[in-house]
Formats: C-alpha cells, sequence, structure tokens
C-alpha cells in the first residue's frame, strides 16, 4: 500500500516526459521540463533517494529553464535580427 | 555626513547579519560551537552579498 | 501506510495531475500559470511525506523547491514577456487554492512538531512558499503595471 | 553513409543495447526486498568512518576518484562554453537598455537572494550530516545570484558579480581538490584516500575526516562554474548582437 505514492510519481514522471518530447516548441518544452524536474524530485524522495532528489530539484527548478530559455532568446533575436529591429 | 552613511552601512550589513544567523539556527538539528562559527561565517557572506544587490538594483536610478 | 503518507499520495496523485494536464496542454499562459502551481502543490507533498517517513532531514527538499519554485516561474515571467503580454494568464483561483493547501499543510505540520526550531524552519518554508507564489501569480498576471522587457 | 546502413546501424546498436539492460534486469535483486549487497558495505563503511550521510561518503572517500572525475567533466563543459560562446569577430557588445521591474519583484529578490546563498552554504556544509552536498548547495547558491537578474536587470547582476573572480574560483577549488588528494598520498596512503585527518565525532560538522572539506572544494567549483556558465548564456541572450558594429 506505500507504494501507491510509488506509482503517482512514477505515472507523473512517464506522463511529463511523455508531453515534453511530444510538444515542439522549445519554450512549452522548458515549462514541462520544470514539472518533470519537481516529478522526478519526488520520484527520488519516495524511493528514499533525497541526495538525489535534492539535485535534481535544485538544477530541475531554475538552471535549466534559465539556460533553455536563455537559448530561446539568443535563437529568437537571431532570427528576428535584420527583418524588424526590436532589440 | 560621511559618518552617517558609514554607520547605516554597517547597521544595514548588521541587521543582515543577525538575520541570517537567525535563519541558520533555525536551518540546523543541534547548536555547538562549530556550528555557530560556520554559520557567523555564512551569515556574513550573504549579509555582505545582500547590501551589494541592494545597491546595485537601485544604484542606476 | 500511515495517514501523512496517504495524505501525501492524494495531495501528489492531484497535484501533480492538474499540473500536468495543464502544462502539456493548452495556450502558453496557462502553461506558465501550472508551472507555478505545480511548485506550490510538490512543495506541501514533500513536507507530508516527510513526516510520513519520519525523517527531519528530507524537509531539506522542500525548503529548496519553496526557494527556487517561484524564482523558475519568474524566469519564464521574465522570457516570456513578449508572449504573455498580450493577454496576462488570470488564475487567481487555483493560486489561492493552492496557497491554502499550503497553508494547512504546514500548519498541521507545526501542531504535530510542537513549538521549538524545528517549527520555525517550517514557518519559513510556508512564508516562502506562498508568499513566492503569490508573487509569482501575480507577477505573471501583469498585476505590476510597467514590467518591461529588456 | 546512407540512411539505410544508418537505420540499420541504430537497430543493430538500439537492439544490442536493449538485450544488455534486460538480461542485467533481469539478475537484479528484487524491488524493496531485504537483500542489498552494497549498501550494507557501504554503509559500514560510511559508520566506521563517523560519516552520517552515507551518500556523502560514497562521493567523497569511498568513490572520491569518481566524484573528481565528475568534477573534471563539468570543469571541461563549462571550458567548452567559455571557448564557444566567447565573442566573435563579427559580434559586438550592445549593453542592454535598463529594465523596469515591478517593485514587489525587486524586493522579493533582494531578500530571497541572502536566504537561498545562505541556505545553499548550508546545505554545502551539511553534506556530510544531511541529505545535499557541494553539487546541490553550490547550484544553490550561484542560482541565488542571478535574482539581480530576475529582480533587476543584467547590468544589476553584472555589478555583484566580478566574472574574474569566479573564474579562478573554479580553477583553484578544482585544484583544491586534486592538493587534497595529493595530501593523501604525500602523507603515506593512497590518493584521495581517507587517512588524513582524524574523523571526529559523529554526527558533528568536523565528523568525516576529508569529507567536509572535498565536499566544500566540489561546492565552490560547483558554484563558480554555474556562474561562468550563466554568465556566458546571458551575455549571448542580453548583449552580445551579430554584426560589428552599427
Amino acid at each position: 500500500m506505500t507504494d501507491a505514492v510509488v506509482v503517482v510519481a512514477l505515472l507523473a514522471v512517464a506522463g511529463c516526459a511523455t508531453a515534453a518530447v511530444a510538444n515542439r516548441d522549445p519554450a512549452r518544452q522548458a515549462l514541462i521540463l520544470a514539472v518533470l524536474g519537481t516529478s522526478l524530485a519526488v520520484l527520488f524522495t519516495v524511493l528514499q533517494a533525497p541526495d538525489v532528489g535534492l539535485s535534481q530539484l535544485a538544477v530541475g527548478s531554475a538552471l535549466t529553464p534559465l539556460l533553455i530559455m536563455l537559448s530561446v532568446r539568443k535563437v529568437r533575436r537571431r532570427s528576428a535580427h535584420g527583418k524588424d529591429s526590436r532589440q | 555626513m560621511k559618518t552617517r552613511t558609514t554607520l547605516l552601512a554597517v547597521g544595514e550589513v548588521l541587521a543582515w547579519w543577525a538575520a541570517l544567523v537567525v535563519l541558520w539556527l533555525m536551518l540546523i538539528s543541534t547548536v555547538y560551537t562549530l556550528e555557530w562559527v560556520v554559520g557567523a561565517c555564512a551569515a556574513g557572506l550573504g549579509a555582505l552579498v545582500a547590501r551589494a544587490g541592494r545597491r546595485a538594483a537601485v544604484s542606476r536610478r | 501506510m500511515n495517514g501523512w503518507i496517504l495524505a501525501a499520495t492524494v495531495v501528489l496523485a492531484v497535484g501533480l495531475g492538474t499540473t500536468l494536464w495543464g502544462v502539456a496542454t493548452g495556450p502558453l499562459g496557462r502553461r506558465v500559470v501550472a508551472q507555478n502551481l505545480s511548485t506550490a502543490l510538490v512543495c506541501p507533498g514533500l513536507l507530508l511525506l516527510s513526516q510520513g517517513y519520519s525523517r527531519t532531514a528530507y524537509v531539506d527538499l522542500a525548503l529548496l523547491l519553496a526557494l527556487l519554485g517561484p524564482v523558475g516561474t519568474l524566469v519564464f515571467v521574465r522570457l516570456l514577456a513578449d508572449e504573455l503580454g498580450d493577454n496576462p494568464p488570470q488564475a487567481w483561483g487555483p493560486t489561492w487554492v493552492a496557497a491554502g493547501v499550503g497553508t494547512v499543510v504546514v500548519a498541521v505540520l507545526c501542531a504535530v512538531t510542537g513549538p521549538g526550531r524545528a517549527m520555525v524552519k517550517l514557518l519559513v518554508i510556508g512564508a516562502l512558499l506562498v508568499g513566492g507564489n503569490l508573487l509569482a501569480s501575480r507577477a505573471l498576471s501583469g498585476g505590476f503595471p510597467g514590467v518591461s522587457r529588456d | 553513409m546512407n540512411p539505410r546502413t544508418r537505420l540499420w546501424l541504430v537497430v543493430l546498436g538500439g537492439g544490442g543495447l536493449a538485450a544488455l539492460l534486460v538480461a542485467a534486469c533481469l539478475r537484479l535483486p528484487v524491488f524493496g526486498g531485504p537483500w542489498h549487497p552494497y549498501g550494507d558495505r557501504a554503509v559500514r563503511a560510511a559508520l566506521a568512518r563517523h560519516t552520517a550521510n552515507t551518500v556523502a561518503s560514497v562521493n567523497f572517500d569511498q568513490r572520491a576518484f569518481d566524484t573528481m572525475g565528475e568534477m573534471t567533466i563539468l570543469f571541461g563543459a563549462v571550458l567548452g562554453c567559455v571557448v564557444l560562446l566567447r565573442q566573435a569577430r563579427d559580434e559586438h557588445r550592445d549593453p542592454p537598455a535598463p529594465c523596469e521591474v515591478a517593485a514587489p519583484v525587486r524586493r522579493y529578490a533582494l531578500i530571497v537572494l541572502p536566504v537561498a546563498l545562505v541556505t545553499g552554504l548550508y546545505v554545502i556544509a551539511h553534506g556530510q550530516l544531511s541529505p545535499g552536498g557541494g553539487f546541490q548547495g553550490g547550484v544553490v547558491a550561484a542560482t541565488a545570484l542571478h535574482l539581480m537578474y530576475l529582480g533587476a536587470d543584467y547590468a544589476a547582476l553584472e555589478r555583484i558579480r566580478p566574472i574574474e573572480a569566479y573564474e579562478i574560483g573554479d580553477a583553484l577549488s578544482a585544484s583544491a581538490y586534486l592538493v587534497l588528494g595529493f595530501a593523501g598520498v604525500l602523507a603515506g596512503s593512497a590518493f584521495l584516500a581517507n587517512t588524513l585527518l582524524p574523523y571526529g565525532t559523529f554526527n558533528m560538522l568536523s565528523s568525516g575526516g576529508t569529507v567536509p572539506l572535498l565536499n566544500a572544494a566540489i561546492g565552490m567549483e560547483v558554484a563558480c562554474a554555474v556562474v561562468v556558465l550563466l554568465a556566458r548564456f546571458l551575455d549571448q541572450a542580453v548583449e552580445i548582437e551579430e554584426g560589428s558594429g552599427e
């Protein structure tokens, strides 16, 4: 019965990962990836691996979204460059 | 005027330092001397960064 | 299986389920709101799990999530400002529900813990969580005038 | 290589990997069972060296050499980023216009910045006692600094973040790890062997011999590396423009 929470976490991780693959827009993928990070942290916690869960939280909740969104912004600015000069 | 600015700066850093030491004491489970020392150092760093951050955020206005 | 883990299972199942549905479908605004709510709902779940396993050290996970979750949402608010600017997402109902869940969980755990430093730690986590999420929600819904992109 | 051969290669490689994984899974101990051959030995070794968190003992004592490899990977990755994302000859720097951030967001950032920094240091310092350690705490501390970007703008972040200092800190802490390893050799035992310092009292900050020191070195390395990495990304996303000055 204690395994119910493990099942919930596993289902959430599987759903998030599938959704992240199914989406094509990098910004939306970054959003799903942030939720995937928290679900993974929950999964690691219920499997009694809090160290790994902490790593996942530290990296997944703010750092990964920031890196992806900065890359997206750079790419968009580059493609917008020359057409209209919105900075 | 200069003295007043210095006093204000020292006061700000000290206030942050005290608040962060209290935070450290809340985070840890058992309190002993080494914990105080490490906590005081970490809180000192945090207080300096807090002041630097506030100054950096308002200085351009 | 004790009641704490059962409560955590319910909170996590409902929280992760709804936020996964919200973040995977629909317009961009709703997705950012769902991302914000995911931290607001998972954090109480982690607190309940820590109580359920009776490991006080697991509280650190909730602390980190309460600190960094709103920061993550602010990242999206900042870098998606162009896309969100036209019709900022308003979702005060879910936001207040999530804040209420966080408050109730922290209050119950405080009552169980009893006065002491551990209780203050829980209160700090609760304040960071609820404050951070309300602020991130308000920043999302464009409640602050004069926010521009850089 | 034509697409057909490539497909066959993928099928072959993927099939082999799948077969190996299935074969390995069949021999795994049962999920949730009472038999933990590696865990029992690791816990015994960790307790013998007065390290409360067995994971920290595995990372910084029993398999400290592996951690050195991971540290080198991070160091190399950041080095690669610095080289690849540098300002190219046909690019110029265009300082972004100051950004108006709502006052509540700025206040939130300025309050949470020191709190997150101290929390990160707490996670680093208590790596051998409770869940956490150098990597987790270092990432949190580095993320905390970037609240300046969210709460104000990039110029404000640059003002409190002298990037050269972080580059030097990155290199210094990486070498500190190596020096601690060689200290073991000089003391007459092996590289990174935890025989240098007394093991101390169980469940205190000073317990675990060299574990806290290696932990601190990793914490500083990760924090500096993440700051340098994000600095390059931010430079590219916010400041560096194509075209050599218009």
